[in-house]
């Protein structure tokens, strides 16, 4: 394990070590139930309340726009159903993009059976969504739009500023805005995810993407918006989500953000170069390699690629035994079998999609593991190109 | 996710080719789903004198193509046409439950060549 | 904080060294997404699986019955609704009891609004329900019967295997089996939590009411009953808990199920004569002083009583001063200003409701500690009542 | 959840008791909603010469009830009819915004002090 190149934190980060100090005295010394009226209470809801001031100074919300949740999914979950089923009785209409994360999708396509209605915007071939499919896809019904800020897959980065814009445009004269929500969980930390730069209403995140700990995350909700709570309980997050709250995770969640925001300059200056020396290796292994999703606006940690005639999965076995671990897709769907939807939605056929390779930087590479993949892909590339029978038919 | 077994055969996979005087030529898959296998089978007296296999696909989808033809290697055709599916992926130990339908096809690709093969000789 | 005398187990407690120590590796070291292919991932599945397999030994179920969730609120809002709409074409009513807590309560007061019908079975004066009551509230509309196992406020254990066998005679030539769940999350550690003894279909734990993590649960999914995922994403969990799992979250939930069902006759012996001596010596205190909830029949770590012409919050806060840390009514409800549904269910009239306090015991505890209580109480107790204008009146 | 202050009154409660001759007496809140609180006053000359309360209610029910006793201690009548549950809030360094309003009765209660003692003199 130790030299291990890894090259998934798109898939999850480990949690970093300053970020787990800050956690740990809220496992077994601070532990009382922030509800409660004692002192023991006083100093756990003390730690809530400042994670969500330093998740609210990062995406530039009032700490009261904050809501803690388990994690991306979750936060995706919520802003859609919150709101479809809140304004239920103004409209039935949703629109999305056909590049959105399976936490967007399936649960759009879940409400789509319970008999709202949904409208999938197309992308082009760089895998970005046209601001004017989203303008036609509106109709007097619509109540949410939801396009996420980065794709997971190709890494490509979508015009949500303007979008912000055009939804704010549309509502004058109306008698409700259309709420935008974006999924941010793969921006956290790359790109600017100030709420009011980019005009939404919702915006999710996830912090084992940002070096935070797996089970939690953020939904920002801004002010007076309508939203009914898709978990109801004891009344926590100011009635938007109930349960007992997970403290340590909420001051890691928020730590790691802080953390992630404050080195985002330096992070940029750290993947990029080793992410374009990446796509430029990977690419000069020669015919049948093709980069995917946006050759500049895309996320500065990602590569994406595909490769004609042979198999995503044969290609991050083979990786695995050379200590290179990748991925093929978005991580969640590896067990399936179905080609990539985001990979179909650019137009590539199915049968290339399958051959469909990612990998994501993060601040534990550096350019002698980007030199030590380029130097074991070709080989591999080769050896299951000579097995596939597709190149000798 | 897989077994050691299965990884040994991904990794050193036996019997890939091709045979150029190939006696019988067995296709499954489709680049849609993501896994296809050529197996080709030369006989000689009712035996599978030699069998080469390729294949684009999966850990799985390989490491089946690659045991299965150990297993039917000098076996007599109607020895190897009982191989199944099934006891292809037996042999490796077992396999995730989502690959035993879409990627386990070494069986059918044998059954395929050996029915090209018979219906090359049937005269 | 030394010399802090806890007694609010019922609602936190800190997770146990030994929990803790096993979930450490699984933030820095073991991080891999548990979704993906590569031999680092292997590791986090594993952990995850083995966790499963613990807490399926611990309920009496197979592995795959068991979703691990973000708490007993995210369980409790998952069974119930996941039912809901998954039968909707079958029925639209749900029983439930008029002890139970917040999220389910709630929850289907929530449904109810979108259209689902409520029964809400009363309790006796002990909080408990009758049998006979869940029969009769039973129509052929029913799809769901959500009934606590013990009540986190008084203590009181419900006849769940009365009721699970109530129900299994009911379907006796039906098209269908009206499905049980039960809210166990206080009585992990304390009872029985075997599904079939009880006859459920469902049931909600929450690790941090057992010295686990905060943040994570389990819902058990009897195989085969429908159930919608209230949580969609990337087919996490066998498609019925979407999310990148929380791995040390999960590690430690099982770690501490398992640790809480070996010691759990220790913990009786442990708990029940410091619950008994608790009870025996508030109640002694004098006129006005009444215990809630079931004398025999109640968790063996709870003791709750009201007081006359007091309000709950000022005993807290005085206790507080005092070194001890107890609650009044649930602990997420102590922000608000209603008096508990649950003593008003049992026939308290709100004005002395309001003077509620619970003291939960834990591991922690000892008779000395019960004894310090046992010595401000009266204090406490005379000094409110010398302040009130009803004492005077 | 409370100020120090709040918790000072708390459990220092100023000029807790009754009053035996008092000269007016307001009582507010409500046993059901678990609040209630008396004011008793002592007036000469125009002036509160003495207050004392009685409080049944939480933490900042006693609390406001005490520094409001003391906000209005030796002030004209018209003075102390100036006092509004938002300067006794404020005199407390605010309070939780669930307690804003009801728990939050002092200066209430002693409106109704004030007017039991105005009906009482009227001649
Ligand atoms: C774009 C995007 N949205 C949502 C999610 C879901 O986040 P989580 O798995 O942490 O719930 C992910 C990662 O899996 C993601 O990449
Ligand atoms: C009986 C009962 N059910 C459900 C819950 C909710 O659990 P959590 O707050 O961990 O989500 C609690 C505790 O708050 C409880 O006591």
């Amino acid at each position: 394990m130790n030299n291990l190149v890894y090259l998934d934190h798109a898939a999850t980060t480990p949690v970093h070590p300053r970020v787990l100090e800050e956690m740990l005295p809220y496992f077994t010394e601070h532990y009382g139930n922030p509800s409660s009226v004692y002192s023991l209470a006083q100093e756990t809801r003390g730690a809530v309340e400042g994670a969500r001031q330093g998740v609210a100074d990062v995406v530039g919300a009032s700490p009261r726009d904050i809501v803690f949740t388990s994690g991306g999914t979750e936060s995706d979950n919520a802003a859609i159903r919150g709101v479809v089923w809140a304004l239920r009785k103004h409209g039935d209409h949703i629109v999305t993009s056909a590049v959105e994360h399976h936490a967007i999708i399936d649960t759009c396509h879940q409400l789509e059976k319970l008999g709202f209605k949904l409208t999938v915007v197309p992308v082009d071939s760089y895998g970005m969504v046209r601001v004017e499919d989203v303008e036609k896809a509106i109709t007097d019904k619509t109540v949410l739009v939801t396009i996420m800020m980065a794709n997971n897959e190709m890494g490509t980065i979508q015009p949500i500023a303007d979008i912000g814009a055009l939804l704010k445009e549309m509502s004058k004269g109306k008698p409700r805005k259309v709420l935008f929500h974006t999924d941010a969980v793969q921006a956290a930390g790359a790109l600017d995810i100030k709420v009011n730069k980019l005009g939404v209403d919702f915006l999710s995140l996830s912090a084992h993407k940002y070096y935070g700990p797996k089970g939690t995350g953020v939904l920002y909700i801004r002010r007076g918006v309508n939203f009914l709570p898709p978990q109801s309980g004891g009344g926590q997050e100011r009635n938007r989500r109930a349960g007992t709250e997970n403290v340590p995770g909420i001051v890691g969640c928020a730590a790691a953000l802080k953390l992630a925001d404050e080195k985002r300059e330096a992070y940029l200056k750290h993947c990029v170069p080793l992410r374009d020396r990446l796509i430029q290796g990977v690419l000069s292994i020669g015919e049948g390699v093709h980069l995917t999703g946006h050759p500049t606006d895309r996320l500065p940690n990602s590569a994406s690629f595909y490769f004609d005639n042979i198999e995503g999965e044969s290609i991050l076995l083979s990786l695995d035994f050379e200590g290179v671990a990748a991925s093929s897709g978005s991580a969640c769907t590896s067990a399936s079998l179905e080609p990539s939807h985001v990979l179909l939605a650019m137009g590539i056929p199915a049968e290339q999609a399958h051959g469909s390779l990612r990998l994501t930087l993060g601040w534990d590479n550096d350019e002698a593991q980007v030199d030590h993949v380029l130097g074991v892909l070709p080989g591999i590339v080769n050896r299951l190109k000579a097995m596939s029978p597709l190149v000798h038919q | 996710m897989y077994s050691d077994l299965v990884m040994d055969h991904f990794r050193n996979p036996r019997n890939v080719g091709t045979i150029e005087d190939a006696d019988g030529v067995g296709n499954v898959g489709n680049p849609v789903c993501g896994d296809v296998m050529q197996m080709m089978i030369k006989v000689k007296e009712n035996r599978i004198e030699d069998i080469k296999f390729q294949t684009m696909g999966c850990g799985a989808a390989i490491a089946t193509s690659s045991i299965s033809t150990e297993m039917v290697m000098g076996k007599t055709l109607d020895e190897a046409r009982e191989l199944s599916n099934k006891a292809v992926a037996e042999a490796l130990g077992g396999l995730p439950p989502a690959k035993m339908h879409c990627s386990n096809l070494a069986a059918d690709a044998i059954h395929l060549a050996l029915d090209d093969y018979k219906s090359k000789h049937k005269n």
